[in-house]
């Protein structure tokens, strides 16, 4: 895929660079020369579409700006190698580099941001931190905290999956690992729209660590279980979604029993314009992967001025969601490409997917 | 695993070559693990320079503090020749309980949760040694059931509310060194004290290499190996402790991922896993080796999916350099 | 047929456990003792017997495989990639699921040479393999895991044939393929005698170190095989197709009542542990039963399960490590 | 003089730089039994090793029946024709007596590759007959007594006719060490059966065995074979001059019990223990060595044990200086100042990892602390005196327990509770097992030394000559029951007296 974006992608470079140079000066020495700039992705793995996404913005990103030293970190899910892997790279050139942060789960955006502070290096996080930690509390080399309203997800997907059950029946829940945030957050919106459609009831739940694997056979059992009484499906992501759908299919029900999940991947976009799903709700991985990075690169090349100077809901705020179903699904399934985010890098518009602020 | 009885009067065979071996690869055997980590850290250091800076060494001893700790649990249990796999999940039942306790106990709650997980260990010692139930299964057994119980309690992370200060002076430096990696290091040097000038450690190392002559020899053999089971508890308490300094929040998972890096440390460090033959100064090298295997190679920008291949292919390699065959000629 | 071969008088007590675990279940939950259920909990417990036969063997002769997850996934994508699917352009049918087996039973000779000549402990040798292999998986995945289109193996994951889970009517041969090895020929026989006594087995110049690498090529071919088969099912290749299946495995085979000194147990008896594994999984959701005290529940099985089969043997003088 | 079926040219083998065969030459002719006999590190043990393909010779031919032969591992030697009866050990529990039989031997009992059972279990039994046991083939091998072991072990060896057409040679390596009077009777009987169908090499400590077997005896000392006689042509004294080059006194003049008083140490009071041993009583005075004779199953063992917290008693009580003693555990038996002895040295005796200094103190460490740690250079003076004083070889204080003879292990072993400082009672479980007559003699004179400094000694030993040597008085055991005493105060028994209890 790489040599199909490199064309436009140069293109839109060039272009770029006007767009750039053309901004009105604003007031801020730039803090490193672009040749020093790191870009760091630190994230789970890369075997996930999601995952992948992340890192596939990130590139896009780099690649549209002129930076070469871009940095991949996996983790393989190990929230203590994630804060490793990040202290032991700070340990050259930190006030240079920019880490975009996907944590493997709400507990290292603390120490991460520490070592932050600590080093000089620049750091945005995604999703979820714990309570009661904001960028704005001294936190001057956290960027920016870009929050995902998983309730707000939840809702999406519940209501599209009750209307879809025509507002009666049982359904049924996967939920995600429990010692994270969206996970949480995510049922409570499901709990929150059934709380407004009596008619619906909430059949069973069970957790199956965002597996695809481990939902299989639990959706089997549900299925003997309850039989005909499940008349909707819902999970808390995408690869359980999917591994229920395959529980449904080997029943003949795939089709005839909505599905919901969250994470809009591709796959679940697909099922979702055949119809064997109903909705998915994307936070953009390809924006998720860049933006970070993007504000970072703006900061240290000084064309916005010190985070610390910005507005608190500029520091931490709530990204726009894109609730999929059938009437949209199409126009998701193709790559992206850069000219949808160029929008977005600009360092003028880098909170035009802001819904306000998460605090 | 059953002891087999020696099959005849003159020396036996595999002995025979074996002390023919020692003799010649004795010193070698003792300083390849040492080798193998100086190896290790000049090659990334090598690639990347920074690596072998004040600072790098520094993060690098701050994040082998914790599979340091574990690791010298592990080591006192695998030197009786048995197996812990339960002290991380204990670790992470820890971490959630002190994030939990500090606010309202502060300092006080971090005893009570010590103790507590020594008692963990040593009921698992116990039911190990008076039921006689191999460690491998008992500490099964406890993994699946701390880990059920600490998600049970806290099915989420708890972050320190309040009283952080009693953990966090684990996260600074003193004269240049981390405290973490200081006080894992204090433990370890304690705990090898005891291994080898208290009749307990003599005790140990005899139950390690053959029990039936150490429980003929009057040693309470029930009794040591749950006060080992009980230490390893206690050291996975202390894990707990250090998890939530570093991450100022406890979790149900936290640990998990440290299970077999340490106990691979110890491995590597040229411990025998059928006991009664290693030490800590080894344990010491082999976290140190793990430490450097586990993120040396994202410093050296290998490419991240390369990592877990190589990261496998240099603990059997690492196993082999530095593995101790004077004792197990049946390799399990 | 040897008497150590049939199953001895401890070994009924995972059937006991079996029994007592459904009659527990049925008269808890309505639904539970339906035929309906009863297919679900065999397809459920498909896979994992598969895995634990291979297991078996490895234990039986007193080593230990913790590399399965690993060779899962690497098979799991090896077969997506060859079958039908939207990644490559391949399609070689049911010939890549001979494919995915083999490059299981590849990895599990790997493991075995290296614990036979380098004389590593298979602990930390299959630790290694088990984290390489996944590498080899995640570079295989890459970014967007294959989706398997090919209908003749989606059916064979998913169908059933005269009402049984086809995966189950699989697994079912492989425990008598097991069964017939352990006990009719020479590789079963022997993994029982170095199991035994590694040191006489030697000392009589029994072929010990063979042995021992066919014993981690069989177990690689049947994590491979489980693999393959857990992504037909799915519908893709997946690096987490094992997720969690080292443990239940271990478990289930303990819990069956095969020692892991080696030398004592067999096939038929995993497969008892394994069953009562899936019934109990199957009847904590019927109940609902929190997935965490399930972890508990389970823990403490194991320890029960130990408990039993130990506990006649205790004496002053026994030594356990 | 018939052609030899095995013969053995200049045969050498080094451990570590130590000469263990020197050069050794012997010959084996047909249907004879040949007796090998030597001190410990003579060489014997390594020479039959060499033979059945468990070691390698460094230099030096092995020829059978003309044709030279240099077997790999034990099976090729089988193919060769020679086999080798391991101790009972060698057997595996966990498998059926006819896999034991015919272990690495299935192929005629393979049907394309699978097991043929019945096949399998005929095979077996055919050997077993040879020996005229009576052993189920499809038997667990784990279920069968000692003696029963020891035949399987027999039947494979014998095995090796149906491979080779000639007959076997058997190799026998202390087929007898770890057996009772009633054991070894079966033993040779067996040797004798063989004698119709294959030629023997019988190693054994005791030289009567071998004199009443053996056709000629081989004398070893150093890895060299010093003398061949013929049966007829020697006797035990003259055996033991070739081994050691001095003669033995094995004359022991009992003392009177009145001489060290009648202080009564020990007291078991009709102690019982399950199918084991039942309604034991008798009386330990201090300086006495007790001697008890008895057939294997008889239940001693357990007793030992039971005496020192190793074995749960079911019934009765035990008594030390008058006061009843509970023991759960041996550490309660240790720390009331009672030693045992065990006959499995190298399992039980020694920790073979850990030097001579650390096996001697290694039961009192607490007598030897300087504050809570171990006083090191108090230890060294300790395990220095005692090596002394017990004229123990070894070459350092701390050179490894298990590079030691057999004999100077059994002294680290008692020197281990002699260090004891409140040493009472000191239990000995077949403490000459494996040792040769040299050997045998000095440990001997120890324990009759310590005896007198006022110890109680409990001795268990293989032989009645063994018991009569030492003992003031003795009791004779069978089937777990006191079946006769001959109380020191009592003329000294005979033999037959003796002998006659025990069958």
């Amino acid at each position: 895929m790489t040599r199909a974006m490199s064309c436009p992608a140069a293109m839109t470079a060039c272009v770029a660079g006007i767009v750039i140079a053309a901004t009105p000066a604003v007031a801020a020495e730039p803090i490193c020369d672009k040749s020093e700039i790191r870009l760091v992705n630190s994230m789970r793995e890369i075997a996930q579409p999601y995952h992948a996404n992340l890192d596939k913005g990130g590139r896009l990103f780099a690649a549209w700006a002129g930076l070469k030293n871009y940095v991949l970190q996996l983790n393989q899910g190990d929230s203590d190698k994630q804060i490793s892997l990040m202290r032991l790279l700070v340990a050259a050139n930190p006030r240079c580099t920019v880490f975009n942060v996907e944590p493997n789960a709400d507990l290292v955006v603390k120490p991460m941001v520490d070592a932050a502070n600590r080093s000089g290096a620049w750091i945005v996080t995604h999703w979820a931190h714990n309570e009661g930690l904001h960028p704005f509390d001294g936190n001057d080399h956290w960027i920016a905290h870009v929050a995902v309203d998983s309730l707000e997800a939840g809702v999406a997907i519940s209501t599209r999956l009750v209307d879809a059950m025509g507002r009666t029946g049982g359904v049924v829940a996967l939920q995600g690992r429990l010692d994270t945030d969206p996970a949480r957050k995510r049922f409570a919106g499901l709990q929150q729209v059934l709380q407004h459609t009596p008619g619906v009831t909430l059949l069973d739940q069970q957790t199956a660590n965002w597996d695809r694997t481990a939902a299989f056979p639990i959706m089997q059992t549900w299925l003997t279980k309850y039989g005909g009484r499940i008349k909707g499906v819902w999970a808390a992501n995408d690869d359980m979604a999917l591994g229920a759908l395959e529980a449904l299919r080997a029943v003949g029900l795939a089709g005839k029993i909505p599905v919901v999940g969250v994470d809009g991947i591709p796959e679940a976009i697909a099922a979702v314009e055949k119809g064997e799903m109903v909705a998915t709700v994307s936070s953009d991985a390809y924006y998720q992967g860049s933006i970070g990075l993007a504000m970072g690169t703006c900061v240290l090349t000084g064309q916005v001025p010190l985070p610390a100077s910005w507005p608190k809901e500029h520091r931490e705020f709530y990204l726009r969601l894109v609730v999929i179903t059938h009437d949209n699904a199409a126009q998701y399934l193709r790559e992206p490409q850069p000219e949808t985010y160029v929008g977005d890098w600009q360092c003028d518009k880098l909170w035009s997917r802001s819904t306000g602020k998460a605090f | 695993m059953e002891a087999t009885p020696q099959v005849d009067e003159s020396p036996p065979i595999p002995r025979e070559d074996r002390e023919v071996r020692s003799r010649g690869t004795r010193a070698a055997r003792r300083f390849a693990p040492l080798a193998v980590l100086i190896a290790l850290l000049s090659a990334v250091g090598a690639i990347e320079p920074s690596f072998l800076s004040h600072y790098a060494l520094n993060v690098l001893a701050d994040e082998s503090s914790v599979i340091l700790i574990l690791a010298t649990g592990q080591t006192v249990v695998i030197l009786l020749g048995g197996i812990d796999l339960s002290m991380a999940a204990v670790a992470s039942l820890a971490s959630v309980l002190i994030a939990l306790a500090l606010p309202a106990t502060g300092p006080g709650g971090l005893v009570g949760v010590l103790a507590l997980t020594t008692l963990i260990g040593g009921v698992q010692g116990l039911i190990h040694a008076r039921a006689q139930v191999p460690s491998f299964i008992v500490t099964l057994a406890g993994l699946g059931v701390w880990s059920g119980l600490a998600l049970t309690v806290a099915p989420t992370t708890i972050p320190v509310a309040a009283g952080y200060s009693a953990v966090g002076w684990l996260e600074h430096n003193s004269v240049g060194i981390p405290n973490s990696f200081s006080v894992a290091l204090a433990a370890l040097v304690g705990l090898a004290v005891t291994l080898r000038r208290l009749p307990l450690g003599r005790y140990i190392y005899a139950i390690g290499m053959a029990e039936r002559a150490a429980l003929f020899s009057g040693i309470r053999v029930g009794r040591v190996k749950i006060l080992g089971f009980a230490l390893a508890g206690l050291f996975s308490g202390l894990a707990g402790i250090a998890m939530v300094a570093r991450n100022s929040s406890g979790s149900p998972t936290i640990a998990d991922s440290l299970l077999l890096p340490s106990i691979a440390a110890v491995v590597i460090g040229g411990t025998s896993i059928t006991g009664g033959v290693g030490g800590l100064g080894r344990t010491l090298i082999g976290a140190l080796t793990i430490t450097v295997l586990r993120v040396g190679f994202a410093t050296i920008g290998l490419e991240p999916a390369y990592e877990p291949i190589a990261y496998g292919i240099l603990v059997m390699a690492a196993v082999a350099l530095t593995i101790d065959r004077s004792k197990a000629q049946i390799v399990k | 047929m040897p008497a150590t071969v049939g199953l001895e008088l401890r070994s009924w007590a995972p059937l006991l456990a079996l029994i007592v675990s459904c009659v527990g279940f049925g008269l808890a939950a309505p639904g539970f003792a339906t035929v309906e259920n009863l297919w679900t909990i065999a397809d459920r417990s498909a896979i994992p017997l598969i895995l634990a036969v291979g297991t078996t063997f490895i234990i039986l002769q007193g080593s230990i495989d913790l590399s399965i997850e690993g060779v899962m996934a690497a098979s799991s994508l090896t077969f997506a990639m060859c079958v039908l699917n939207n990644r490559t352009g391949l399609d070689l049918g049911l010939f890549s699921l001979v494919l995915a087996t083999c490059a299981g039973a590849g990895l599990g000779l790997l493991t075995g040479l290296v614990t036979a000549c380098l004389r590593v402990p298979s602990f930390m040798v299959t630790l290694g393999v088990w984290s390489a292999s996944m590498g080899i998986a995640m570079l295989l995945s890459g970014d967007q895991p294959p989706l398997i289109k090919d209908p003749m193996l989606r059916a064979l994951g998913l169908g059933r044939s005269l009402a049984v889970p086809n995966l189950f009517l699989v697994a079912v041969a492989v425990v008598l393929l097991g069964y017939i090895l352990q006990s009719y020929t020479r590789f079963g026989r022997y993994s029982m005698v170095i199991g035994g006594g590694e040191d006489m087995a030697r000392l009589l110049g029994l072929p010990v170190d063979g042995y021992k690498v066919l014993a981690f090529a069989f177990g690689g071919l049947l994590s491979g095989l489980g693999g393959a088969l857990e992504s037909a099912r799915i519908g893709l290749g997946h690096v987490d197709v094992g997720a969690g299946q080292m443990f239940a495995t271990i478990t289930a085979v303990v819990i069956g009542g095969t020692s892991l000194g080696g030398g004592r147990g067999g096939v038929l008896q995993s497969a008892l542990g394994t069953l009562t594994l899936a019934v109990l999984t199957n009847g904590m959701i019927f109940v609902g039963i929190s997935p965490y005290a399930q972890k508990s529940v389970q823990g403490a099985l194991i320890l029960l399960a130990a408990l039993v089969t130990t506990w006649p043997l205790r004496s002053r003088l026994r030594i356990v490590k | 003089m018939t052609e030899p079926v095995l013969h053995v040219e200049k045969l050498s083998k080094s451990f570590a730089g130590v000469r263990a065969l020197d050069d050794v030459s012997l010959d084996v002719r047909p249907r004879e039994v040949l007796g090998l006999v030597g001190e410990n590190g003579a060489g014997k043990s390594t020479l039959l090793k060499v033979l059945a393909g468990v070691l390698r010779a460094d230099r030096g031919r092995i020829i059978v029946r003309g044709m030279p032969v240099s077997p790999v591992n034990v099976v090729a030697a089988a193919a060769a024709g020679i086999g080798i009866v391991f101790q009972e050990q060698a057997v595996l529990p966990n498998v059926t007596v006819a896999e034991n039989i015919l272990l690495g031997h299935e192929r005629p009992a393979l049907r394309a590759g699978f097991y043929d059972w019945p096949r399998l279990y005929a095979l077996a039994a055919a050997q077993l007959d040879k020996l005229g046991a009576k052993i189920s083939p499809s038997a667990p091998t784990a279920t069968l007594s000692f003696a029963e072991r020891q035949m399987v072990e027999i039947a494979r060896a014998l095995a090796i006719e149906e491979r080779t057409r000639h007959e076997p040679i058997i190799l026998f390596d202390e087929p007898t060490s770890m057996l009772d009077a009633n054991g070894t009777e079966t033993v040779l009987e067996q040797i004798e059966r063989l004698r119709r169908r294959a030629s023997v090499v019988f190693v054994s400590h005791r030289l009567d065995e071998v004199l009443r077997v053996s056709d000629r005896v081989c004398v070893m000392v150093n890895g060299r074979c010093v003398a061949t006689r013929d049966r007829a042509m020697c006797n035990v004294a003259d055996l033991q001059r070739l081994m050691l080059g001095r003669e033995l006194d094995a004359k022991y003049q009992r003392q009177p019990l009145s001489a060290h008083g009648p202080k009564v140490r020990l007291s078991v009071r009709a102690l019982g223990r399950r199918n084991s041993y039942h309604g034991v009583s008798f009386e330990l005075h201090a300086g006495e060595v007790l001697g008890i004779s008895e057939l294997a199953g008889s239940g001693v063992q357990s007793l030992c044990r039971t005496l020192f917290g190793a074995e749960r008693a079911d019934t009765g009580e035990i008594v030390l200086d008058g006061r009843s003693v509970r023991l759960r555990e041996p550490a309660d038996a240790v720390g009331l100042g009672i030693g045992y002895v065990p006959a499995e040295r190298r399992l039980e005796g020694i920790v073979g990892g850990f030097g001579v200094r650390e096996n001697m103190t290694l039961a009192h460490l607490d007598e030897i602390r300087r504050g809570p740690f171990i006083h090191l250079a108090g230890e060294r003076q300790v395990v220095k005196s005692w090596i002394e004083r017990m004229r123990i070889r070894t070459p350092t204080v701390d050179a490894p327990a298990h590079d030691l003879s057999g004999g100077n292990q059994q002294k680290v072993v008692l020197a281990k509770w002699l260090v004891g400082r409140k040493l009472k009672v000191l239990i000995l479980d077949h403490p000459s097992r494996g040792l040769d007559v040299g050997a045998k003699a000095e440990l001997f004179a120890l324990i009759r030394e310590f005896a007198r400094a006022g110890l109680g000694v409990l001795l268990v030993a293989d032989t009645v000559e063994e018991v009569m040597a030492l003992s003031d008085s003795i009791i004779v055991m069978k089937d777990g029951v006191v079946s006769g005493r001959f109380p020191a105060s009592a003329a000294k028994p005979s033999r037959l007296q003796i002998l006659e209890r025990m069958v």
